[in-house]
């Protein structure tokens, strides 16, 4: 096929019947050619996905096209009939949406999903092709694939009827960075065998890098930027694309305000001592057993560790690793079945949350990672910070002061703050205890990378004047290493290693460890 | 299950997928204006019935109870707009009267029931344990209960006081609150602002009136709600079948028992009270299902 | 999943004998007994005296119930007093008929119930939907004398084409029965539809609106297979618990329906037996209802085990 | 009265005749206990079916004339205290038994046996003794003088079975009547077919079949959908829904069933009969029926239970009269009217709606009534006769027996527990006068004594209505006691 693979003309779309003042997407103008690379990149909101849906002619639920058209493949999506429209679908050109873990119908087996794209009987081969062991794994109900399995089988549903066109919306979103890794070598590998024209939406930047060679940024529904990968890292034109790249935290760059780990305020004074902590959890909600799906698992196998008093002690591991599972048991979410975990003074942290007394509770405080969660949707800010405490209005107010926010937030509830706002919010409600050891649990993941960015250097700035003993667990080695004196190394509920920042970075004393920078570093 | 990839079990991934309403662009976009109309045509009718319910004595109607020998089974006329039954009553003060009983019984039922439907599901969620499965156990076999079966043996047998009745109601239409409750608390428990509240050093009652109350209030008010529909058409029904409310008390279920022998002579004693129910249980059911009566977003 | 039903299966047993034995319990303490009610005005003491100690109502309680148990455990459901006749005779054609009764009524709602709900939750805002399921709300709403009064002054008065009542005997045939159903059973149906459309509409709605669904159409699945394949099993869950419930409902929560149109099922009797005092009927009865129930929902649960692999699994939600 | 009663032998002629088209006649029963029997002795017998299986000596026609049924002569001596009855020849059981005096003799003893204490011997209690005399000719002797005793032998549940079949006759009735039984289920349908041998004549329809219908609306809706031809009452308020006469005929028929409300003497404010008279004259008797009955539905009554259409009846006059009640209260030591508890239970049809109108129509005179509703199942057992104020219920009975029945001071159903030495004196001497005319003015004065101190309170009468499909020919407007089964034919 020559000539554009996609070409979109002038798109406006907006809500049905809010007209092009709310627009999601307005006036976009986009050619892809056949057989080349496009990495979409912006934030959360920004427009990106539904631009990658109105690729396929499907505008999305409740939105309407104002203006425009799209041609994917020759054919104008939006002026064709339904029937034919869906006839293009996974021919001549396939979309694999975001949410990995909810795009496969849960209650067919794999096989069964490719039958339903008459693909049945070659289910073994395509699975093949994605580097699964399709005789094994065809019988297999999604629930039990793991996240990186699902994108591989999303990946060969997409690809099965031999699509010219590919459309991947946060293909690695929800994955391991090693996961990840996999995923997008296959891309590379598939796009380049057949010849695919490919198109990838995502937040992350280094995402795109990996599999695109030419970069559309958009931003509140418009795009801002249209350029070769090259020409983007190199010279940025659009201030909104400086800000993604700066904020994009590189591996071994340290951060503004923090020093070389040699001149860090850290002293060897320990704070908190785990020995031998082994933590066995049942699967479910909360801690709470519930007959239905008593799964133990051991979550962290003697773990020992020591926090110094006014360290950052970076934590990373990949999902299942106990990284958060540490945090749980410190702040007493969770019991230690073995080993012992006491604060330097001899208190016990081995004393699950409801027996702790309130002395204690205050000395340990948690930001937890997802603020939707973590704040009560019911209260205002007020009753959250001040709930538990003699704080009066002032009081809330400085705290907001010292996470950058302004004192009218007071009367606000978390449904009217953005993401930054909120996790800020929560920063606060941890600080307004006055804790020894405050612990951070992938408090930046749920965030934009620019409001990351924000938050981070925010954290910092407490850290330095505050004094406060951190644990920072990420997944993410960048960040983690960007602020951390010193970094444990977790990996299924086993610490590998702890080590000086600068140290581990340099002479990993692991291969596991090794293998993470080596990702981190692509 | 054995090849699956080490899942970290603290991730608090529903393996159910979660349907997100609030995430229904379409909803939001197409709806509040209609949602709106129904909202207040519902409302309207609920207040309207309310209020009749307790102003209606300072209405300037005949006694409902007041019975004319010469005019039985009587049609609309000038002195009975909606003509009379068959003791001479005027049908339209009796309708207009009929739902004090029903509003009354079902309203001081609903409340009860709301009450401990929201004390034992909360307690069932919070203790957990035994506690929990007692609690539950119990709540489902007064699920399994034909529930009118229960209402006419106590009715029968114990007495048709309001008092009865009331509590009897009570108890029979409480387990699906709590049944709800203790799962909306559930679901709040295993957030992390309930640890975030616990990191502060809240106990546990304070988390359940604090933390879990109002992020469950959205839905257990229109369970309620919808338990306060079938409440009225059990009581209707009940008194349908002759063990609800006493003669001559105006009542639309014993209206109707009353009216229906005679309906090709009048149909207007056994039409209006049903009007009436209907239009009520009807209003209740269209706020539960056009309102957000959601959770604070 | 063995293990899940003796499990399931243990405690349903488990939960009936303590009902059986609270109902039998909570019947016998209320005031009034079979005797009061067979003498009636004819009731002196000698003659009260005679026909409790004829019926062993004269017993202490706790041996009533020794006795009832013994019985029940030889498949005994005791004795009515007010029919003169075993309890279990008198229950028998009651059952077969409540069972007809309530086989007409699923067969004429519950297919189409979900059918039409499933045809209007997949165009939830289209006009034809919402009317459809405005006027469902209505039927849901209106009381069953309601519905059966208009049903039978439009069926068997203006258009007199079904019979307005049954006069046939409990124990004729089915085919003399059968003529007497359809009121009832259309009334019945046209409640009972009104709730599992609306719950198989609301249902498909959310379904449809999950992702997988979306990422089927995404890679070309045709739309008769996405709502036959990955919406409808998906949606059915929620829908057959309760098809469950108002099942249960149809066998033995009928008492309106058969008081109106005279049908000699199960709901007409428990009327009858609660105005007669007649103990063990009652308590009969009442744990035939409950039965039912549980049945009923364990029914539903395994359907709802075989339509969704992960709770057979025992990941999902118990 | 010495008269020698005696009537010809009865049109015997008839026998045979039309066959083959017969129709079925489907006859409405309504709400069945479950109890019923068969025996018409029992307090649970199965009414009207006892009257299509089994047969009396003595019937009555439509002016409650004694005619002979299985009785051919009946004759008294002297003092009335002895009866010869002579009984019908070649009469059969549905069996092919024949039906001899011995039959009758065991008939008779089980109505007047103590030990079983049948309603019917409230009614034939005066026989002390029945013997044969020959096969068939049977003697009855009486405690006391009886001039009525025919019309007594003429109740409708004096019926004959055969000799010993006390234990079988209540589920397998064997009798002289139009009908066999063929299927018996009371909560059911039950199916009767004709007797062909009867000796007034084979029955005109081939079948009769009684399904229950427990629901009064239920019944009338059956018949006017045409699914039963005849229910033998109706609420007088749903005649007109068989106003086309083209469909349906309706019948009127006066009959003694009454209601009242009665005040027990022995409770606190009923002992005093200025209390009692004030809650009695303050109602208005006329509107009541009407209300409650239905216009035209009952004949009103002046706290008799003597129906209109007895002999012996007293037709006074009792208007309402507030002021009157009102002084009469006050009087009383009531000056500002009086609060009062009156018991009541859908048990039977118009108790719950008597009390309704009731309490309306007395606010007048400051009598605030309280309406309690009571189950239905313990109602006789522990309402009635017990609380201070309660609805009851009578059905017909003839003059000398209502009034012995419930007011003499020794009866045992004297609901309201007055205990009058004048008034059993007027009763017994009433009963023993045998001059008819004397008699009669007797009776008339005990009603009119009861006027003035009864705490009864008898507001009417009802008239039964009676309605049935415009095919049903044959059935006569009269009370139960006087229908001919045999005679109805369905066109």
């Amino acid at each position: 096929m020559s000539g554009p693979a996609i070409e979109v003309e002038g798109l406006t779309i907006a809500p049905c019947g809010a007209g092009v003042g709310g627009a999601v997407l307005r006036d976009i103008g986009l050619r892809v050619e056949a057989g080349t690379r496009l990495g979409v990149v912006g934030e959360s909101g920004s427009g990106k996905s539904t631009l990658l849906r109105a690729m396929v002619g499907n505008c999305g639920r409740g939105l309407e096209v104002v203006a425009g058209s799209a041609r994917t493949a020759g054919h104008d999506l939006f002026a064709l009939p339904d029937g034919d429209r869906r006839a293009l679908l996974g021919t001549a050109v396939a979309l694999v949406p975001q949410s990995v873990g909810l795009s496969l119908t849960p209650h067919l087996t794999v096989e069964a999903q490719f039958r339903d794209v008459g693909m049945g009987d070659r289910t073994s081969e395509l699975l093949d092709e994605v580097g699964l062991r399709g005789e094994s794994m065809r019988s297999r109900y999604p629930h039990e694939l793991s996240g990186g399995e699902q994108q591989r089988v999303l990946l060969a549903l997409g690809l099965a009827r031999d699509p010219g066109v590919l459309l991947l919306d946060e293909p690695t979103s929800a994955l391991d960075v090693g996961v990840a890794d996999g995923i997008l070598r296959l891309l590379e590998q598939t796009q380049e065998r057949r010849g695919l024209t490919l198109v990838v939406v995502s937040h992350d930047l280094g995402v795109i890098e990996r599999v695109a060679t030419r970069v559309v940024v958009t931003r509140s529904g418009a795009i801002v930027e249209d350029e070769s990968l090259e020409q983007l890292m190199r010279s940025p034109r659009h201030p909104y694309t400086r800000a993604l790249l700066d904020a994009a935290p590189s591996l071994g760059q340290r951060h503004a305000r923090r020093g070389n780990e040699g001149d860090s305020i850290a002293s060897t004074e320990q704070v908190v001592r785990a020995d031998a902590l082994t933590v066995v959890r049942t699967s479910a909600e909360g801690g709470r057993a519930r007959r239905a799906s008593w799964r133990s698992t051991t979550a962290l196998d003697g773990v020992t560790i020591e926090i110094r008093r006014g360290e950052i002690l970076g934590v990373i591991g990949e999902s299942g690793s106990g990284k958060s599972t540490l945090l749980k048991t410190m702040c007493g979410v969770l019991t230690p079945a073995s080993g012992t975990l006491a604060m330097s003074d001899g208190a016990n942290l081995a004393t699950p949350l409801r027996k702790r007394p309130s002395h204690l509770l205050r000395r340990i405080q948690m930001v937890m990672q997802n603020p939707d969660d973590s704040l009560n949707p019911a209260h205002t800010v007020r009753r959250i910070l001040q709930a538990g405490t003699s704080h009066d209005d002032d009081a809330s107010a400085a705290l907001l002061a010292a996470v950058h926010l302004e004192r009218s937030l007071l009367d606000r509830r978390p449904g009217s703050l953005s993401g930054g706002e909120k996790q800020r919010v929560a920063i606060a409600r941890a600080l307004a205890r006055d804790p020894e050891v405050l612990l951070l649990d992938e408090i930046t993941s749920a965030l934009d990378v620019t409001v990351q960015a924000a938050v981070i250097a925010t954290l910092v700035e407490l850290h330095e004047r505050l004094g406060t003993t951190m644990v920072f667990v990420s997944h993410d080695l960048a960040v983690v290493s960007s602020i951390a004196d010193r970094i444990a190394v977790l990996r299924n509920g086993r610490l590998l290693e702890v080590a000086d920042t600068a140290r581990l970075l340099e002479h990993p004393g692991d291969e596991y460890t090794a293998s993470l920078l080596a990702l981190a570093r692509r | 299950m054995s090849t699956v990839d080490p899942v970290d079990p603290v991730d608090p991934v529903d393996p159910v997928d979660p349907v997100d309403p609030v995430d229904d662009i379409d909803a939001r976009a197409t709806a509040p204006r209609r949602r709106r109309r129904w909202l207040s045509v519902g409302a309207a009718v609920v207040a309207g019935h309310v209020l009749l319910a307790l102003f209606v004595p300072l209405l300037p109607l005949q006694a409902p109870t007041a019975q004319d020998a010469t005019a039985v089974l009587q049609g609309s006329s000038g002195a009975h707009w909606l003509g009379t039954d068959d003791l001479g009553r005027d049908v339209l003060s009796r309708t207009l009267w009929g739902g004090r009983p029903s509003i009354g019984i079902a309203f001081g039922a609903v409340l009860l029931a709301a009450l401990l439907g929201v004390l034992i599901g909360a307690a069932a969620a919070l203790a957990g344990g035994w506690l929990d499965d007692v609690l539950m156990r119990v709540n489902d076999v007064l699920l399994a209960l034909p529930s009118l079966l229960v209402l006419m043996l106590m009715a029968s047998f114990v007495g048709r006081q309001p008092v009865v009745l009331t509590l009897t109601l009570a108890v029979m239409y409480a387990p699906p609150i709590a049944r709800l409750v203790r799962g909306a608390t559930l679901g709040v428990l295993g957030r992390d602002f309930v640890v975030a509240a616990r990191l502060r050093g809240a106990g546990s009652g304070e988390i359940v009136v604090r933390e879990v109350l109002p992020n469950i209030r959205g839905v257990v008010i229109t369970e309620v709600a919808m338990q306060f529909s079938w409440i009225l058409l059990a009581f209707s029904s009940l008194s349908f079948l002759g063990l609800g409310t006493t003669p001559p008390t105006p009542e639309w279920g014993l209206m109707v028992a009353g009216a229906r022998t005679y309906i090709t002579i009048n149909a207007l004693p056994l039409v209006a009270p049903m009007v009436m129910l209907a239009s009520l249980v009807l209003a209740v059911n269209s706020l539960i299902d056009r309102s957000a009566l959601g959770e604070p977003s | 999943m063995t293990g899940y039903v003796l499990r399931r299966a243990a405690l349903s047993v488990g939960v009936f004998v303590v009902m059986a034995v609270l109902t039998y319990l909570g019947v016998a303490a209320l005031p009034g007994d079979a005797c009061t009610a067979l003498l009636g005005r004819f009731a002196t003491t000698e003659k009260l005296a005679q026909c409790r100690a004829d019926n062993g109502l004269d017993a202490p309680v706790l041996q009533q119930l020794g006795d009832w148990v013994a019985g029940l455990l030889r498949g005994d459901l005791g004795y009515s007093v007010k029919r003169g006749a075993p309890v279990g005779e008198l229950m028998a054609p009651r059952i077969r008929n409540a069972m007809l009764l309530a086989g007409v009524a699923s067969l004429l709602a519950f297919p189409a119930a979900i059918a039409v709900g499933l045809a209007t939750g997949r165009r939830e805002q289209s006009k034809v939907s919402r009317t459809v399921d405005t006027a469902a709300l209505v039927a849901m709403t209106l009381p069953e004398f309601v519905t059966a009064s208009v049903l039978w002054l439009v069926l068997s008065v203006w258009l007199p084409i079904l019979p307005a009542v049954t006069v046939v005997s409990s124990d004729d045939s089915i085919i003399d029965l059968l003529p007497n159903v359809w009121l009832p059973a259309i009334t019945l149906a046209v409640l009972v539809f009104a709730h599992v459309m609306r719950s198989m509409r609301a249902s498909v709605s959310a379904t449809s609106r999950r992702p997988f669904a979306d990422a089927a159409r995404l890679r070309g699945v045709a739309e008769a297979t996405v709502v036959r394949r990955h919406i409808l099993p998906a949606a059915l869950p929620p829908t057959v618990n309760v098809v469950a419930v108002t099942a249960a409902w149809l066998l033995t929560g009928t008492f309106v329906v058969e008081v109106v149109f005279n049908y000699p099922g199960l709901g007409r009797l428990a009327v009858d037996a609660i105005a007669d005092r007649d103990t063990d009927l009652i308590v009969a009865l009442t744990l035939l209802g409950l039965a039912v129930y549980i049945t009923a929902s364990f029914l539903a649960d395994a359907v709802i085990r075989l339509l969704d692999p992960r709770v057979r699994a025992g990941v999902g939600r118990s | 009265m010495a008269a020698v009663l005696i009537v010809g032998a009865a049109l015997a002629g008839c026998g045979g005749g039309d066959s083959g088209t017969k129709g079925v006649l489907r006859v409405a029963y309504f709400a069945a206990s479950g109890a019923e029997t068969m025996d018409p002795y029992d307090g649970n017998r199965f009414w009207p079916t006892i009257n299509m299986v089994f047969d009396r000596l003595i019937g009555v026609d439509k002016d409650f004339t004694p005619i002979p049924e299985l009785a051919t002569t009946w004759e008294p001596n002297a003092d009335l205290t002895e009866w010869t009855i002579t009984l019908r020849d070649e009469v059969t059981f549905h069996d092919g038994s024949t039906f001899d005096s011995a039959d009758a003799v065991y008939s008779i003893d089980r109505m007047i046996d103590p030990e079983f204490d049948s309603p019917v011997r409230a009614v034939l209690g005066i026989i002390t003794k029945a013997e044969a005399i020959d096969p068939l000719t049977v003697k009855l002797t009486l405690a006391s003088g009886e001039a009525d005793l025919p019309v007594l032998l003429a109740d409708y549940r004096a019926l004959m079975t055969p000799e010993g079949s006390q234990d079988t006759v209540g589920t397998n009735p064997i009798g002289t009547g139009p009908f066999k039984m063929e299927k018996l289920d009371a909560q059911g349908t039950t199916v009767l077919v004709a007797n062909e041998q009867y000796f007034f004549g084979a029955p005109k329809v081939a079948r009769i079949e009684m399904p229950n219908i427990a629901d009064a609306a239920a019944a009338t809706q059956a018949l006017s959908a045409g699914q039963v031809d005849l229910m033998l009452t109706i609420d007088a308020k749903s005649e007109a829904l068989f106003g086309d006469s083209s469909k349906f005929t309706v019948q009127r028929i006066t009959s003694g069933d009454w209601n009242a409300i009665d005040f027990r003497v022995d409770q606190k404010p009923y002992d005093d009969p200025k209390v009692r008279k004030a809650l009695r004259i303050a109602a208005d008797r006329q509107a009541l029926t009407d209300l409650v009955l239905g216009p035209g539905g009952g004949v009103p009554a002046c706290d008799t239970p003597v129906w209109s259409g007895d002999p012996y009846r007293w037709d006074g006059d009792c208007p309402q009269d507030i002021e009157g009640a009102k002084q009469l209260l006050a009087e009383a030591g009531y000056p500002d009217g009086i609060d009062i508890e009156i018991f009541t239970s859908d048990v039977e049809e118009h108790m719950v709606e008597l009390v309704e109108a009731y309490q309306e129509q007395v606010k007048a005179a400051g009598i605030r009534v309280t309406l309690t509703m009571t189950d239905a199942s313990a109602y006789w057992d522990n309402v009635w006769m017990l609380e201070p104020a309660f609805v009851d219920s009578w059905g017909q009975r003839p003059a000398a027996q209502v009034l012995n029945e419930v007011f003499r001071s020794t009866a045992t159903w004297n609901p309201t527990g007055l205990a009058d030495p004048e008034l059993d004196a007027m009763l017994d001497d009433a009963r023993s006068t045998l001059d008819a005319a004397q008699r009669t003015e007797k009776y008339r004065a005990v009603q009119e004594y009861l006027f003035e101190n009864t705490a009864s309170f008898v507001p009417y009468h009802k008239t039964l209505v009676r309605a049935m499909s415009a095919n049903v020919k044959g059935l006569e407007p009269v009370v139960i006691d006087a229908v001919r089964w045999e005679k109805i034919e369905v066109g």
